[in-house]
């Protein structure tokens, strides 16, 4: 019976919240995004060397890494949910979530080193 | 008055206890197309097949005990005619409710279901004022006065959520709505952290299925709605409101 | 003797409840037997008034009595299941305005508090009402769900000890070489596996299929199941139970049940009572009575028909009478059947005495005098019936 | 026993037989969900190429400018309408706002998303 043992707790408000805030981040980071590369770049693609003269802009490099962390948390939260929805044992949750941490970490740092690189090669 | 007759086929799948799975059988039933489903159903257990079982009681969409899948759709047979759901022959599938173990035939297991409502500790009467939606209006001569409180545990609600159809723990949303309810009738003994769980209020993926099948404007989809709102409100006074109030 | 004797009820309706939670009350072991579902024959289907006794005062006293007495108990113990704002009995003819010392005197003989409103005050509380209403008495009539009435008691009884097995249907009644019924044969619904059960005693609580089951066992009980149409409409029209200021007839009574309106009834008398088509003219001839009350019933929007059929005692027939409104036989009594009692007939506002009046013929067969206790407590919560564990 | 919640039926998740038209935000909001989520991955694995010099990128460029990447692109840019769109609703039903006209929205976001998704098409395919 359930009642007798509360079963630890795997989600919150503030997960809910966070996930919610990114979302609207991303809303508004997407329609710059979109703007910046499809519309003002001919033919809807950059060039190499379009791209790299683009994140010659800092505001553009803050930007695309703002974009980058809300689409990650966003993503990250969204699968965790999916996963949840599956009712996971404890220990599957539990290596999903050191495993949904330890990607997204990585995935940040390759985003942003892939950022930093990217505007020095200019 | 002329008495319309339809025939029609009844599909139902049947299964005993013991059995791991069901087998398709078909029932020809003649019936006035303003019948309701249950009648169909009870005509053929009457007249046809004694050991068909199948939950009911009140026939009038009080007790919520005749809930079954028909065609695919989640409902409270005794309300439903015949002529809403099918043609003249035409073809009926009756099924037990989803996302409930199964006993026997059309009759499933709600004991898990109770216990979780239970839990929760709804009113089960209340002034029409608290037992109505927020958003509904209420006559003032009759706004203290009481009813029976508007779910009638029936199931079609946890039948259609697609959540329930693969998360076993999950409160589900005729749960979650008695506890928005027990904390419109400001009941002592309920908890909202009840909902603030991963097998609570945050589970739920607003499919508003709940809301779409429910036969007794409980609207389930909304009063869970309004549960994240409170929740919100309660999380939001406690990061940023400096002294929130601890429950 | 030293264990608890046992007692098997069949019948899992107000009256199999009721019974199973006052034997458990008063140490009896239990068991109960149920083809269907907990209430799923005549008590499911009852419109749900809890009766303040207004209906009978005027032509039968001891009804009614019984009624308010019953009304005031259940009130306290089963609140669970019940909408409590009054009710009211209404004059809408000359002829039924007359009617009005009359039904005072009764109610006042009865114990039953009333109290007359002049039209503007009934208009006022219930808008849905005949404009055209000449006055009518305030009465402490309610409204319950019957299916959580019927589990209330089912779910106390069970959680004191009481067995139920629901979705048995009953086989055969053995009777023994000294004519005394010992046990009975079910089919578990679930498995079609037949089971035996024995009993010390075993109870009939079948209501208007108490016939079929008394032959069974080979005892002859005179009840003729007499069903009567109701019609729910999907708007609460009114908030209070509304009966007319008159003799109970038909079409007369409409009530509120959580958004609906129900109107009832009929009554008309049939052999088989496992299904009963609903009859068209009849509904028709009642939603008009009805509309004579609260005109908006035309407007409303169809819910639900449906039949209930009462259990009626054939009259002039030698049971034991433990109070006019229902009959108990003692088989040993009136056709020497040992170990078998047939409880029948009755209304569901009066279960609960009904039960009480059963167990304490029960317990004198033990020589148990053991007091009824069910009117102490306040009932368990009826969804206590489904859990996996007792609720204590 | 059959019908007992389980992570088995997930593939019913995405069955609208029977289902209300607001299934339709549910279904559709986890299928781009999955999608972008995979498509995000690969974004960032795409975008790995500009660590290779420019002939590594231009050449990329060069074999994604073909139609059939076009087509795709156009599918990320519909998931990415759609699963915002309806994410709104969703964000505004979860404090309470509009929770009434949920499906009032929801025909409204599709109509809207409709819009865009037909804008970028002819956007996209419109002058080739």
């Amino acid at each position: 019976m359930q009642s007798s043992i509360s079963p630890k707790n795997h989600e919150n408000a503030l997960l809910w919240f966070i996930k919610l805030l990114a979302g609207g981040l991303i809303f508004g980071l997407l329609v710059v995004h979109f703007i910046v590369n499809h519309l003002i770049a001919p033919g809807g693609l950059l060039t190499f060397n379009d791209v790299v003269q683009y994140f010659q802009n800092p505001f553009v490099l803050i930007m695309e890494g703002c974009f980058l962390t809300t689409v990650l948390v966003h993503a990250l939260l969204g699968l965790r949910s999916i996963a949840l929805d599956l009712n996971p044992s404890p220990k599957i949750i539990w290596y999903l979530n050191r495993g949904l941490v330890l990607f997204g970490s990585l995935a940040f740092v390759y985003g942003i080193w892939l950022l930093i690189k990217v505007s020095s090669m200019g | 008055m002329i008495e319309i007759t339809w025939k029609i086929t009844i599909r139902i799948p049947r299964q005993r206890q013991d059995e791991i799975s069901a087998e398709w059988q078909d029932f020809s039933v003649e019936i006035s197309p303003d019948e309701t489903v249950l009648d169909a159903v009870e005509k053929i257990w009457a007249f046809q097949d004694h050991t068909l079982t199948f939950r009911h009681a009140c026939h009038h969409s009080t007790c919520g005990a005749c809930g079954m899948r028909v065609n695919g759709v989640e409902k409270l047979t005794c309300i439903t005619p015949i002529r809403e759901v099918t043609r003249n022959n035409g073809t009926l599938r009756v099924e037990p409710l989803r996302n409930f173990p199964v006993v026997s035939d059309l009759v499933v297991d709600l004991s898990r279901f109770f216990e979780d409502i239970e839990r929760m500790h709804p009113p089960q009467v209340a002034t029409n004022r608290q037992d109505n939606l927020l958003y509904e209006p209420v006559a003032d001569e009759s706004a203290n006065l009481e009813r029976l409180v508007d779910c009638i545990e029936c199931g079609l609600c946890v039948s259609a959520c697609p959540v329930a159809l693969t998360d076993n723990e999950y409160l589900g949303p005729a749960s979650l709505a008695a506890l928005q309810q027990a904390l419109a009738a400001s009941i002592d003994t309920a908890e909202i952290d009840l909902a603030d769980h991963h097998t609570g209020a945050w589970r739920c993926h607003s499919a508003f299925e709940c809301s779409a099948v429910c036969p007794s404007n409980v609207e389930p989809g909304y009063r869970i709605m309004d549960l994240r709102k409170q929740l919100m409100q309660k999380n939001f006074k406690q990061w940023f409101g400096g002294k929130g109030k601890r429950a | 003797m030293s264990s608890k004797p046992t007692v098997l009820i069949i019948g899992a309706g107000f009256t199999g409840c009721a019974l199973a939670y006052d034997l458990t009350l008063r140490g009896f072991s239990v068991t109960v037997v149920e083809r269907g579902e907990i209430c799923s024959g005549t008590s499911g289907r009852t419109h749900g008034l809890l009766h303040s006794g207004g209906r009978y005062c005027v032509n039968d006293e001891e009804a009614a009595i019984e009624c308010i007495e019953e009304n005031i108990i259940l009130r306290r113990i089963a609140r669970q299941c019940m909408e409590f704002n009054l009710g009211m009995a209404v004059a809408i003819t000359q002829e039924e305005l007359q009617f009005r010392d009359n039904y005072q005197a009764g109610a006042e003989k009865c114990g039953i508090p009333v109290r007359w409103m002049e039209s503007s005050e009934i208009l006022a509380r219930e808008p849905a009402i005949n404009p055209s209403v000449l006055g009518g008495f305030e009465i402490p009539d309610g409204t319950f769900d019957p299916l959580r009435l019927g589990l209330a008691f089912a779910a106390s009884a069970k959680n004191r000890g009481a067995v139920f097995f629901t979705y048995h249907q009953v086989d055969g009644i053995h009777v023994d070489g000294q004519s005394r019924a010992t046990n009975i044969t079910v089919i578990n619904r679930h498995t079609n596996q037949r089971i035996q059960l024995n009993a010390d005693v075993i109870i009939n609580a079948t209501g208007a299929w108490a016939g079929k089951i008394a032959a069974l066992a080979g005892v002859n009980v005179p009840v003729i199941p007499t069903p009567g149409v109701m019609v729910a409409f999907n708007q609460r029209l009114i908030n209070r139970p509304i009966n007319r200021l008159a003799l109970p007839g038909d079409g007369d009574i409409i009530l509120p049940q959580r958004r609906m309106a129900v109107i009832g009834t009929t009554s008309f008398e049939v052999e088989d009572v496992d299904y009963i088509p609903i009859d068209a003219g009849q509904v028709q001839q009642m939603v008009d009575r009805a509309a004579e009350m609260v005109p908006a019933v035309r407007q409303a929007g169809w819910r639900g028909s449906y039949m209930s059929a009462r259990p009626l005692i054939q009259s002039g027939t030698d049971a034991r009478s433990l109070s006019r409104t229902f009959k108990c036989y003692d088989h040993e009594a009136d056709q020497g059947l040992k170990g078998f009692i047939t409880i029948t007939g009755g209304k569901a506002t009066t279960c609960r005495v009904m039960a009480e009046k059963t167990a304490d013929l029960v317990s004198s067969k033990f020589n148990i005098s053991s007091q009824c206790q069910t009117s102490e407590f306040v009932l368990d919560s009826y969804r206590t019936f489904y859990f996996r564990q007792p609720a204590l | 026993m059959k019908s007992t919640p389980s992570s088995k039926n997930f593939y019913q998740w995405f069955d609208p037989r029977g289902r209300s038209i607001s299934s339709w935000g549910f279904i559709i909001n986890r299928i781009t969900a999955l999608g972008l989520s995979l498509y995000f991955i690969l974004h960032l694995i795409m975008l790995g190429q500009l660590t290779q010099g420019q002939q590594a990128y231009d050449g990329f460029i060069a074999l994604v400018k073909n139609p059939i990447f076009a087509v795709g692109e156009l599918l990320v840019i519909a998931a990415g309408v759609l699963h915002g769109i309806n994410g709104v609703r969703i964000g505004l039903t979860s404090f309470g706002i509009g929770v009434r006209y949920q499906v009032m929205m929801l025909i409204f976001g599709a109509v809207i998303s409709a819009g865009i998704i037909i804008f970028f098409g002819f956007r996209m395919f419109g002058g080739v």
